[in-house]
């Protein structure tokens, strides 16, 4: 006899609204960059991809490799760069923060504060870096 | 209503420290990738500029070998590192059984293959002879 | 449907008392603990300052001091016999308690630490004054959670030993044929389903009833029904008359500030900024016993000297001005150094208590003073038992064979006429204990008839009414309206007027509720039926302590008469016993079990 | 002052799908969400289920989630949270009625660290003795009192309820680092494990939902330590 229960309970919900569920939690600078680190760690893995089989294309000879090569100057891709950059850039800010507050004892009082510095510390690095990858566009 | 103990060896539980090892192998390859990922990332496109890579520019990159290892060791680290990153995500969100199943093996057959591929095109890619004469010069 | 179930022995409550009483029984006998609530949810867990024990850590103690001081805190209605059972067994407590895991706070020598508490002393006699006693370190605590661990420690144990817990399930009758207990029913609240456990014996370690007040300690739980449930079923309510206002309550909010406060240090200062408590208690000041000090700030607040002249005082424990006096009053530690504190010290020892003051009023102890008023607390009466917690039922202490009771409501009564802080935590504990060994003992004696068949009957029309359509009464209205009668007649003083007309407020209520209506007709947790149900207990138990106050024609501890403003030993040094009858309460009294300490005057 | 409570609402016997209940109720702004939640229960709705009971933060049975945050009722002040509060049933636990959730896989997971102390050894007539430090090594974790709201603030335990959850890694925590207590080997088994402590991802959601201010993932960092240099204290 686990239970006696003359009615049911409001069942666990699906996967997605799981995920949704847990977007709806108001946490705080720990959640957020939790959750940046996570998507920005998928879209590397899925570029890692990408950037394997383009170098990949080497092998099959120099125009191969040449012709493909038009897609990192797509003003389209470009884009998407600044997205990758920052999204390595953040990734090991946040996973360089994630260490120290795992292995220095006390780190945990300031994890908020981290969150800031490290975003400090990513923005010097990305904006140059951006600026610089950018600019071909507009020459 | 808790009437009865559940009883301890009820939950599903993992064999040995396979998971510990896992967790302290995020944190180092992190601090690696942290060095070679980053200035991977920025000697691209600060100081090689993407737009003018082309097949002779990595060609010639590669008749240095320190530069083939400096390659694989980053997709050795960034490859395992990500797949390990996807499989913790596919254990948060994947409920135990043949989905879960399905999805690891997916990702670690993805590692796998890309790995072979990026291991096959570093190791294998013809230098030019002039770059491999000046090669000999300097070592 | 009805589900039954068989134990050796059912615990109704799963509070410090129970939970003791659970461990010391389950070792030899299936016993079930049955709580309306999860048991880590129980009240012993808001108790903070701490658990009197003369171990004697710090200072030179003895267990008969801390019986003297019991007697005497309890005005001299304690039952000495049980007192010093108590006293004596309390030390052997704590150290069970210890080994069982609790995390005590520690001397530097690794030892248990104590405190001061108000009314533990010792004696330290002077040339002109042979009797002069002072404050001495008996209370062991954890911080200021010091109820936090014992509940959490018991509850851990419990697990560790395999309790069978039936959690969220309210006990709403016990089933009595021929004279004696053979178990409880119970309403599972998920289900909605009625439960009937038959017991060889069975426990209530049901708490308090503080919720008939306005301002009040009390969690909203303890509504007092073991007590209740009692005393419909011909068990006497022994010295109700007698309950505790504990002085420093949060102003309004009735979230207690514990006398540790006081024991680290702390004042009370009246809106004059004058330190009140030498007027009143000259020798231990502030850490008078608890009466004293809630008239006390009731007579500061009549004499206009409330703060902005509304009825609460301060209580005060910012370093400078503990210190302050500190050095008038000389005070000095075990090691001869003059005592200080630090505001390191507050933040350290009485975490909890910054944390709650932070919370509700917005305010740091360390900077500013925290505004108190005494507030409903403790019942020093309830459910009379002999030492070992069997139930007695009437002047002669006939035993119910089957029924037990051990915490707050029971009336051992060791507590007399005004419980001293900390030993609601030494009561539970050692009577709690005593009680789940008294029960596997008496296993074997008890009837081993079946069920009637109609057990649950009674309960089941008792719900269905509450249930049925028609009414016109709301419960929290008849229930605010309780509390303000409570509180404005039969509070820390009382005098004839207000208590007949509290009696006759009490009988209109009981009246009104026969015609109570609620909206939820469901089964599963069906709060607003059981909110009806435990306001039915609280108006039979407020008759109760009413009528008993009314009837006692004097002042003693936590009963104050206006009217009768003198202690009265040759007409009452006796304990009440409240009947419920069809013609409403009937009183009847017993003698007062007298050993070593004989009445004397009271002087702090 | 007029507070706009939304509370989320659900009861098996009556719905099928959980709905919003919205109520105006005048309370003062140092009133606690709690007082709000009973005067719609008491005066507007009585079947609006919700556990209380110490209505001051130490029993743990009204942890909620109050405007998209855990917290305890009777610890949230009305002023803190604005005119318009959103009330919804703690979340990752099967919902029984309106508020209330069921806490039996909660106490499970409590129960699979053997939150007693062990130690077989005979203790002798009097206490054990243990120095204040040592004391203070675990005093942060007894704190807890089982509320639930880190665990259900865990984004690793909404995702995935296998997870054995912040509130009884802290409990683990509390033995563990407690120098009379000889089983921490026999607790580190059980938390070595993906649905131990190594699925915490140091989100922090627990640090900040702890009412008692128990710093949760410091604890949980102190027990991964454990394990990794196989060694407490």
């Amino acid at each position: 006899m686990a239970s006696m229960r003359t009615a049911g309970t409001l069942p666990r919900p699906g996967l997605w609204r799981r995920l949704l569920g847990i977007l709806r939690y108001r946490g705080h600078e720990g959640q957020w960059s939790w959750m940046l680190h996570r998507a920005a760690g998928l879209g590397i893995i899925l570029f890692l991809y990408l950037h394997i089989f383009d170098i990949w294309l080497i092998g099959l000879g120099e125009e191969t490799f040449n012709d493909f090569l038009f897609l990192y100057s797509h003003p389209v891709f470009k884009m998407f760069e600044t997205f990758l950059i920052f999204g390595v850039l953040f990734h090991a800010v946040n996973g360089a923060r994630i260490i120290l507050v795992d292995l220095v004892p006390g780190m945990t009082r300031h994890q908020r504060k981290l969150v800031y510095i490290e975003t400090a510390v990513m923005l010097i690095v990305l904006v140059p870096t951006i600026w610089v990858t950018l600019e071909s566009l507009f020459r | 209503m808790s009437i009865y103990r559940t009883p301890r060896a009820e939950r599903v539980r993992a064999q040995g420290n396979f998971e510990l090892y896992a967790w302290f192998f995020m944190r180092v390859s992190g601090l690696v990738l942290l060095f070679i990922a980053v200035f991977h990332l920025l000697y691209m496109h600060l100081y090689a500029r993407v737009e003018t890579i082309d097949y002779a520019w990595v060609v010639q990159r590669w008749s240095h070998p320190g530069w083939r290892l400096y390659d694989w060791l980053l997709l050795t680290f960034a490859l395992s590192h990500g797949t390990n990153g996807v499989r913790t995500v596919i254990d948060d969100y994947v409920p135990r059984g043949l989905a879960n199943v399905v999805c690891k093996w997916t990702a670690f057959g993805l590692a796998l293959f890309f790995f072979v591929m990026g291991t096959q095109v570093i190791l294998t890619t013809k230098v030019p002879a002039a770059a491999l004469a000046l090669l000999r010069l300097v070592v | 449907m009805t589900v039954q179930h068989h134990f050796d022995a059912v615990i109704v409550g799963a509070g410090g008392a129970g939970l003791m009483a659970a461990l010391n029984a389950s070792k030899h006998a299936r016993i079930a603990v049955i709580s309306k609530l999860y048991p880590s949810r129980s009240h012993t867990g808001a108790a903070q300052g701490g658990i009197a024990a003369a171990l004697g850590n710090v200072e030179e103690d003895h267990w008969e001091w801390h019986a003297f001081d019991t007697v005497k805190g309890g005005d001299y209605l304690c039952d000495q016999d049980a007192v010093e059972v108590m006293c004596h067994d309390a030390v052997e407590a704590v150290i069970e308690l210890e080994h069982a895991g609790l995390p005590f706070n520690r001397t530097s020598a690794g030892k248990i630490d104590q405190r001061r508490f108000g009314g533990h002393t010792r004696p330290a006699p002077t040339d002109d004054n042979p009797d002069r006693r002072v404050a001495v370190q008996r209370a062991c605590y954890a911080a200021d959670r010091t109820g936090h661990m014992i509940l959490q420690t018991l509850y851990q144990q419990c697990i560790k030993h395999g309790v069978q817990f039936f959690d969220e399930f309210q006990v709403v009758d016990i089933i009595v044929k021929n004279g004696a207990c053979l178990g409880v029913v119970a309403y599972e609240i998920d289900s909605g389903e009625i439960h009937v456990f038959r017991s060889r014996a069975t426990m209530f370690a049901t708490g308090g009833f503080g919720r008939m007040w306005k301002v009040t300690s009390n969690a909203y739980s303890l509504t007092g029904d073991g007590n209740a449930i009692a005393l419909r079923r011909g068990v006497p309510m022994e010295d109700m008359e007698f309950y505790q206002f504990h002085p420093t309550g949060i102003y309004k909010l009735g979230v207690l500030l514990t006398e540790g406060v006081r024991g680290e240090g702390g004042i009370l200062l009246n809106k004059d900024g004058e330190r009140f408590m030498p007027r009143y208690a000259p020798s231990i000041k502030d850490l008078a016993s608890r009466d004293v000090v809630s008239r006390a700030i009731f007579q500061e607040v009549k004499a206009g000297r409330g703060i902005d002249g509304k009825d609460y005082v301060y209580l005060d424990i910012r370093p400078e001005v503990v210190n302050r006096y500190f050095d008038e009053d000389g005070a000095k530690n075990v090691d001869g150094t003059p005592r200080r504190i630090t505001a390191e010290d507050v933040r350290k020892k009485l975490p909890d208590i910054s944390d709650f003051v932070e919370t509700y009023l917005g305010i740091d102890p360390v900077t500013a003073p925290m505004p108190i008023q005494p507030t409903a607390h403790y019942a020093m009466g309830g459910i009379p038992t002999d030492i070992d917690g069997r139930v007695v039922i009437d002047e002669k202490s006939t035993v119910m064979p089957g029924l037990y009771a051990a915490g707050e409501c029971a009336c051992v009564s060791v507590h007399g006429a005004n419980r001293l802080g900390t030993n609601s935590l030494v009561d539970l504990v050692v009577f709690g204990r005593r009680a789940g060994k008294a029960m596997i003992a008496d296993l074997d004696g008890l009837p081993t008839d079946d069920l009637p068949a109609d057990a649950a009957e009674y309960t089941a029309e008792a719900l269905a009414r509450l249930l049925a359509d028609g009414g016109t009464e709301r419960v929290a209205i008849l229930r605010r309206e309780l509390q303000q009668l409570m509180t404005d007649d039969v509070g820390v003083y009382r005098n004839a007027g207000d208590l007949t007309k509290a009696v006759a407020g009490i009988r209109a209520l009981q009246e009104r509720y026969k015609h109570v209506a609620i909206d939820d007709h469901g089964k599963r947790f069906n709060q607003d039926l059981l909110e009806a149900w435990e306001l039915g207990c609280l108006l039979d138990l407020a008759e109760v302590t009413a009528v008993a106050a009314l009837e006692r024609q004097e002042s003693r501890g936590g009963h104050a008469r206006e009217d009768f403003p003198d202690r009265d030993d040759g007409a009452w040094l006796k304990h009440s016993l409240g009947y419920q009858t069809a013609q409403g309460v009937e009183m009847r009294y017993k003698p007062v079990t007298i050993t070593k300490y004989p009445p004397k005057a009271r002087v702090y | 002052m007029d507070v706009h409570l939304k509370v989320r609402r659900f009861n098996p016997e009556r719905d099928t799908e959980p709905w919003w209940g919205e109520y105006t109720v005048e309370a003062e702004p140092d009133d606690t969400v709690l007082t709000a939640l009973n005067i719609v229960k008491w005066y507007h709705d009585g079947t609006l289920a919700v556990r209380r009971s110490c209505n001051h933060g130490v029993c743990g049975s009204d942890a909620l989630r109050i405007n998209g945050q855990n917290r305890l009722a009777c610890k949230t002040i009305l002023k803190d949270v604005g005119k318009h509060v959103t009330v919804e049933p703690i979340g990752g636990l099967p919902v029984l009625k309106d508020l209330i959730v069921d806490m039996v896989p909660f106490f499970d997971s409590y129960r699979a660290v053997s939150p007693f102390l062990i130690n077989d050894e005979t203790p002798g007539e009097r206490e054990r003795l243990q120095s204040p430090e040592e004391r203070e090594r675990f005093d942060d974790s007894t704190k807890c009192i089982l509320c639930a709201a880190c665990t259900t603030s865990c984004p690793s335990f909404l995702a995935n309820d296998q997870f054995i959850g912040p509130a009884s890694i802290v409990q683990a925590h509390r033995f563990m680092f407690d120098s009379r207590d000889r089983g921490a080997a026999e607790r580190l088994e059980v938390l070595n494990d993906g649905d131990g402590v190594w699925r915490c991802r140091t989100i922090f959601n627990c640090t900040e939902a702890c009412p008692r201010g128990i710093e949760v993932t410091r604890r949980i960092g102190e027990v991964k330590k454990a394990l990794l240099f196989n060694k407490v204290r």
